[in-house]
């Protein structure tokens, strides 16, 4: 007998939730593309493709439904994340192996949507990071930033074939990052006023870097109205991101960029809205929420300043997804008519 | 089955003291980042575990009981230190390559753990085998996980074998692939978590096949 | 009562006593039987990487024990007294060794040997310890690229003291892209080593 | 080499007294495992194990003398909260000992008793009531299906009735839904 | 809208389901008329089963009492209508579990004869009384959770009642049978009411009300003018009906755990057992039916009152159901109601709704998807639990960690169901584990007695061997004389070694 009450239900099923982060991701694409070109596209795609070929191989290995777990979109979101996440000029099987990496490791080997402990794109970004970090910091300059004549083939080509590109041409088309730029110079005795003189900083963070994360800011704010996120995650790492740099600053305005710098540049708006908030692997309680964000952000400022890579969000959420059960436990809300 | 028997497949399978019992942990996975370097530790751990244990056996009615794992540790402590200036003295560029980790069988649980809860229980002969084998299988999953790592991780199979054997041994490296980027996370020490994982889900797989 | 429990812990006692002395018997012998091989393969391994920055053939002396001590230095980057060895033809100095520490790594100190010969050209360098990112910044490391052999040869006369720098900043070195602070700082460290052996000449190849 | 010598046997000496006058101070007396164990075993106090009740087989476990598997009417679930408690590997129920059955009550047909009293005598939780020559009935209640009354019985009147599930026993059951293979542990 | 009277206290979560409650109010109360044969079961309320006091082929009048509370948590039984008892038997019955309990039939002779009725001059009898008398009245809680009334009026010396709140909120879709008995009988509730608050001597009454029911407020106003009776309006959100929730939204206090609203001196009544009590005490008829709301997919939904044991068969006739769309009947509302077993049920005191489904009223539940720890459920959740993780405790049959995250705390409202993405079933795993955790402490219990009547057993078997040795010591001394008598003796033990020989050889033999 099914006795199934409450027998009505009002609520969005997990692929609309899902679609709608992808929904939300587009501003920033859009954007990055109109900066950067095609190559994003083409790891987004490589990325997709993958995932979809990797989940439904894993599913039928496992024997569950196909249909129902490829079309949640999880493994889309997962696929995107990291594509946005990795250098848009990376070869082919950069972002191939690293959202096979995700797949497997990051969640099915954790029993698939639901299970994962940790953020299944950060999973495979950190592995990429640590196993090919030159390739991984190995970013592509802004177009209007690059000298000559800048064909979109290239990029297509380096994405390709790696060694028919000269090393000269990769030259001319890559550039540091802001962070990274900044932690190099800084060990040149530079103070932080001259650094940022150069031409691949912008009005906040990095040139057109910025402009990208303006775009994230937008479809975060979109999954904020949508609620599909809370507000605990992305507020409380924004500001105490802020915050921290803003200490740092006023400290010591030579070697501590801005506060806004710190939140325009990297992945901060991606992480804040995209990455942290995936409801797997963070925590349910809204006093949760906040630690979680706010130790994040603690954990990305100190990578960034101190760490032996330049930008630190991947090893953070990693760190902090291993103290959700924690957190989650210590943070229960108080339950109706339970003492204070 | 007799009683070696049953102690060798203990050691190697049934109670194998790196996929099963998850003991040596340390070494496990500080250690394995090559063929070479795990079973050079697992075959040092080996000769320990066995000395230790056929060295326990005997005198095992002598110890009195509250004082026995003080006992334990000065018999291994001592042993390991031998075992230490040793490979020192006669094999200095391993010595070097394995550092500090071979002082560090001391803290191995697995050479206690045996000691505790075999040789002071039983014979000296089936001790002694039980510290041989429990040793050889820790010494089997050392090298199984170093070849992954180093597989994975440098694209060769046992690299730094000239460590052991001199430089006239480096023509026996194997190169699988001619330009390997390298996939540095096997090498480090995320990949033998990874890999110890990968084994001991091989392990378990086997048993629930049969 | 107080009887049995005396006897007790004294049996505790006399047994633990008797095993450390045991113990301590079998380690005092082993330890006498592998002194002596122990110093000289140490000895020996220290003399082959002392080999990879001076060959063999340069000099005829006991590299090893043929030191001279160096104070503090800013060039040198050392905060205690540090060793350096002198390589000597006949009783003649013709090359020395020195410990150079390059204080600003990515992350934290490089250690480096830098052999340099009387004519004050390098004749080798070779990292001793570091702590770079893996993948990145290790290539450094003689197992991992011949890139330290760059220096091989360099000399303050044939590289002027603006091209001691990465090509990326004008000088004459090569980098792997995307990582220079590793490279800088070693190249910065050798030239400071040059330095150093320049002003100290003096001393460091006096008899 | 003299040094070496006297630290060790200093701290042989030191550690010799320590050692021995804890092992005295705190020594620890009874052993409550046997009340943990004997918490977890059905009570039923049939001797299927192997020992006169349940507490004796409490004891034989703790003690390392009898297995966790060998308690039927715990089952295997049973046998897997004795090998949390222990610390081992959980073993499934062993047939040797009997299966597991359906929780039962033993019910005497009053025609057939003849007032024997032997089963009175067999029950390990006085749960039969009846003197010599009058018929005898089972509490109900009290009994915890032990099936040791069976044997003595020299007429074969007592039967062993399932106990059905009626409201007041109800349970709403685990639901089991398509797509996910929930309820397979 | 309403006037807002004085600050509302809005608790965590809740949801706002579509009401659906027009469809039954268009149309007034209906009376059903006597169905051909009434089956009442005798376990209608919460506690023990009622004791029989008739037997087969008794004539009863209406109003009789045909079966006894028995105890204090337990409710009399009395007859709809005269006629004869023809059956006692088990019949299916309107629970989950779809299993037989027992009834009583009884076949009607139409002659609708009333039993004497006598009402009660409440304002000349003090409450002890008035409780006794009440508990003969088989009223119980008609909300829904049929507790029986007169152990709810029943209150310490220590123990004084400050407020009495009458629950009008029916916060559950659908279900409007409160909704009309306001609306046509508010003198009743308001008297009711009153009677209810010189028994229990409150200082305050009040009622609270959602804001969806005008028609319903305004007649409760009407009735409660020359009063001091307070009413209320609170906001309509799923589930205010619940009474810890009510009282926090009327008043801001949390009921603690394990506490009763009572140890507040605040008792709360649904509207129709007030209404009920007020029919007992000043007309003299006790509980023998109620409104039931029928609605859903049938032609002509509403309210009906009903004569308790009325087949389900008959009210759905007059409601002109359309059999062929209906695949089977709800009782309760969709939030926390459940599938009746059979159409061939009868009426009982705690069926406040009976919805005629069909696969296009109440979708099929969707796949299930694994849980992706969105928290919808911990936000919806009135009693601000942690759903998901009490989910994944029920799921993995974890029920101390269940119980450590206050799963009995949990009061089955069915937000959490109501808005998770994935289509999980949670309120069923929470219902599943509170069922094997109450079984387990019952089992718990039993293997307790056992045990101590193992102990007290052997203890005494020792105790009886040890006076029978110091017996035969003591015969030991002037034996030779008894000589025959101990070879009798003899013959005895032989005689029990024997039968414990065959004992153990027969446990051996089962054991191999």
């Amino acid at each position: 007998m099914n006795n199934r009450s409450p027998y009505i239900v009002n609520a969005p099923s997990v692929s609309t939730i899902m679609f709608k982060v992808l929904l939300a991701l587009i501003p920033g694409i859009a954007l990055y593309v109109y900066a950067y070109g095609f190559g994003v596209l083409v790891n987004i795609f490589l990325a997709s493709l993958t995932v979809l070929l990797t989940e439904s191989t894993i599913l039928s290995i496992r024997k569950l439904p196909i249909k129902p777990f490829i079309f949640d979109g999880s493994g889309l979101v997962t696929a995107w994340l990291l594509a946005l996440s990795i250098p848009s000029i990376a070869p082919w099987w950069i972002i191939v192996l690293g959202t096979l990496l995700c797949i497997i490791f990051g969640k099915h080997l954790y029993g698939g949507l639901g299970y994962n402990l940790f953020n299944p794109a950060m999973v495979g970004y950190a592995i990429l990071l640590i196993s090919f970090p030159a390739f991984m910091t190995h970013w592509q300059a802004p177009i209007f930033l690059i000298d000559g004549h800048f064909a979109w083939i290239d990029q297509i080509k380096i994405i390709f074939n790696s060694q028919l590109i000269s090393k000269e041409t990769v030259d001319a088309i890559s550039s540091a990052t802001p962070l990274d730029y900044i932690k190099t110079q800084l060990t040149l005795d530079q103070p932080l006023s001259r650094i940022k003189q150069d031409k691949i900083f912008g009005f906040f963070g990095g040139q057109s870097l910025e402009m990208i994360n303006f775009g994230y800011l937008v479809g975060g704010l979109y999954l904020l109205k949508e609620k599909i996120v809370s507000w605990h995650l992305p507020v409380a790492f924004l500001l105490t991101l802020f915050l921290i740099g803003l200490i740092f600053n006023i400290y010591q305005p030579d070697t501590f960029a801005s506060p806004l710098f710190q939140i325009m540049s990297g992945g901060s708006i991606l992480c804040a809205f995209f990455i942290i908030t995936d409801p797997v692997s963070a925590p349910t309680t809204p006093k949760g929420k906040i630690y979680f964000g706010i130790a994040i952000a603690l954990l990305v400022f100190i990578i960034r300043i101190f760490g032996g890579y330049p930008e630190g969000i991947a090893f953070a959420v990693l760190f902090m997804n291993i103290c959700v059960p924690l957190i989650d436990s210590l943070t229960q809300p108080r339950v109706f008519g339970h003492k204070q | 089955m007799n009683s070696i028997q049953k102690i060798a497949l203990d050691g190697f399978w049934k109670q194998n003291p790196g996929v099963v019992q998850l003991l040596g942990l340390c070494p496990t996975l500080a250690i394995t980042t090559s063929v070479i370097n795990g079973l050079s530790l697992g075959i040092a751990t080996a000769i320990v575990m066995a000395l230790s244990n056929g060295s326990v056996s005997p005198i095992r009615k002598f110890i009195p009981i509250e004082i026995r794992v003080p006992v334990f540790v000065l018999i291994i402590a001592s042993l390991v230190t031998i075992i230490d200036f040793s490979i020192h003295a006669f094999i200095q560029p391993l010595y070097k390559a394995l550092g500090i980790f071979i002082p560090l069988i001391v803290t191995n649980c697995i050479v206690l753990a045996r000691v505790e809860s075999f040789a002071a229980k039983n014979e000296t002969t089936p001790s002694f085998f039980d510290g041989l084998f429990m040793g050889l299988g820790l010494a089997m999953v050392l090298t199984l996980l170093g070849g992954l790592r180093e597989l994975f991780g440098k694209g060769t199979l046992f690299s730094g074998i000239d460590l052991v054997f001199g430089p006239s041994a480096n023509n026996l490296v194997i190169h699988f692939f001619g330009d390997y980027h390298g996939f540095l996370l096997a090498i480090l020490p995320p990949g033998a978590f990874i890999g110890l994982a990968c084994l001991i889900a091989l392990k378990n797989r086997i048993e629930t096949n049969q | 009562m107080f009887k049995d429990h005396f006897k007790k812990i004294s049996i505790t006692a006399t047994s633990m006593i008797i095993f450390s002395f045991i113990a301590s018997t079998a380690l005092s012998i082993s330890y006498f039987i592998t002194k002596s091989p122990i110093d000289e393969s140490d000895a020996k391994a220290k003399k082959i990487f002392l080999n990879q920055v001076i060959s063999a053939n340069l000099y005829d002396n006991d590299l090893v024990k043929d030191t001279i001590s160096a104070e503090p230095s800013q060039l040198l980057g050392n905060k205690k007294n540090i060793e350096i060895y002198r390589a000597k033809i006949k009783n003649k100095v013709v090359a020395v060794i020195i410990e150079s520490i390059a204080p600003d790594g990515y992350s934290g100190e490089i250690k480096t040997l830098v052999g340099i010969d009387h004519e004050n050209k390098v004749l080798g360098v070779r990292v001793i310890n570091h702590k770079e990112t893996p993948g990145l910044g290790d290539y450094i490391e003689i197992e991992k690229s011949k890139w330290i052999k760059n220096f091989d040869n360099t000399s303050l006369e044939k590289i002027t003291e603006n091209h001691w720098a990465v090509k990326k900043d004008g000088g004459e070195f090569d980098y792997t892209t995307g990582a220079t602070i590793t490279p800088r700082a070693v190249i910065k460290s050798t030239y400071k080593t040059l330095l150093y052996a320049k002003e100290n000449k003096q001393r460091l190849f006096a008899l | 080499m003299i040094t070496a010598l006297l630290v060790m046997i200093l701290l042989a000496i030191l550690l010799g007294l320590v050692l021995g006058y804890s092992a005295i101070k705190f020594k620890v007396d009874g052993d409550p495992m046997v009340a943990r164990i004997d918490a977890i075993l059905p009570q039923t106090q049939c001797g299927q194990c192997g020992y006169p009740g349940c507490k004796p087989y409490a004891t034989a476990i703790a003690k390392g003398e009898a297995d966790i598997n060998q308690c039927p009417p715990g089952g295997d679930a049973g046998a897997k909260a004795l090998a949390e408690l222990m610390g081992v590997e959980f073993k499934p129920l062993n047939e040797e000992h009997g299966i597991q059955k359906p929780k039962s009550v033993a019910l005497i047909d009053e025609s057939t008793c003849i007032g024997c009293t032997l089963c009175i005598q067999a029950c390990p939780v006085d749960a039969i009531l009846g003197a010599a020559k009058q018929m005898h009935t089972i509490i109900s209640s009290e009994c915890t299906g032990c099936e040791l009354c069976l044997p003595p019985c020299p007429v074969d009147c007592i039967t062993m009735e399932p106990i059905l599930e009626s409201s007041e026993t109800w349970k709403w059951k685990y639901p089991i839904y398509n797509i996910e293979k929930i309820g397979k542990v | 809208m309403l006037m807002q009277i004085k600050k509302i206290f809005k608790f965590n979560g809740g949801v706002h389901p579509d009401g659906n409650k027009a469809e039954s109010t268009h149309l007034p109360i209906a009376r059903l008329p006597i169905p051909k044969k009434l089956v009442l079961p005798l376990r209608q309320h919460v506690g023990n089963i009622a004791k029989l006091k008739v037997k087969i082929g008794d004539h009863v009048l209406k109003g009789q009492m045909i079966a006894e509370a028995d105890g204090n948590i337990s409710a009399s039984i009395h007859a709809p209508t005269s006629g004869k008892i023809i059956k006692i038997s088990e019949e299916v019955v309107p629970h989950p579990s779809g299993l037989p309990d027992f009834c009583l039939t009884l076949e009607p002779d139409f002659k609708d004869q009333w039993i004497e009725k006598k009402s009660i001059q409440w304002k000349k009898l003090d409450s002890a009384t008035l409780i006794q008398t009440l508990t003969h009245s088989g009223i119980v809680g008609l909300g829904g959770a049929v507790f029986p009334t007169h152990m709810k009026l029943k209150i310490n010396k220590t123990q004084s009642i400050n407020t009495l709140v009458i629950n009008a909120a029916e916060c559950e879709p659908f279900i409007t049978c409160d909704d009309m008995l306001i609306r046509e009988r508010a003198d009743e509730i308001i008297q009711g009411a009153l009677i209810t608050q010189s028994i229990l001597n409150a200082k305050h009454c009040m009622i609270g009300i959602e804001d969806n029911k005008i028609e319903a407020f305004q007649s409760l106003t009407k009735a409660a003018k020359k009063t001091s009776i307070e009413i209320k309006v609170v906001p309509t959100i799923y589930p205010s009906g619940d009474a810890k929730r009510l009282i926090y939204l009327l008043m801001g206090i949390e009921v603690p755990k394990e506490k009763r609203s009572i140890d507040l001196g605040i008792q709360v009544f649904n509207v129709a057992t007030v209404a009920a009590i007020y029919r007992y005490i000043e007309l003299g008829e006790p509980s023998i039916n109620r409104i039931v709301t029928v609605t859903g997919n049938v032609k002509t939904p509403q309210n009906y009152e009903v004569l308790f044991g009325t087949p389900l068969p008959e009210l759905i006739k007059n409601a002109d159901g359309k059999e062929t769309k209906i695949d089977k009947f709800i009782m309760g509302g969709p939030m926390m109601g459940f599938d009746l077993p059979s159409i061939n049920v009868p009426v009982t005191k705690a069926m406040n709704c009976v919805i005629g489904s069909s696969p296009e009223l109440f979708l099929p539940p969707k796949p299930v998807m694994p849980c992706i720890r969105c928290a919808r459920c911990a936000d919806a959740c009135p009693v601000y639990l942690q759903p998901q993780e009490l989910y994944w405790f029920s799921k993995s049959s974890q029920l101390e960690k269940a119980i450590d995250y206050n799963l009995f705390d949990c009061i089955e409202c069915g937000c959490c169901t109501y808005v998770c993405p994935s289509n999980i079933p949670l309120v069923q795993f929470y219902r599943y584990a509170k069922s094997e955790i109450i079984a387990e402490e019952k089992a718990k219990e039993a293997a307790n007695t056992a045990r101590e009547r193992n102990e007290f057993r052997l203890s005494r078997i020792e105790r009886e061997k040890k006076e029978r040795a110091e017996r035969n010591a003591q015969k030991a001394l002037g034996a030779q004389e008894k000589q025959a008598t101990d070879e009798k003796k003899l013959a005895i033990s032989d005689a029990i070694k024997r039968v414990k020989k065959n004992q153990q050889e027969n446990i051996k033999n089962k054991n191999e």
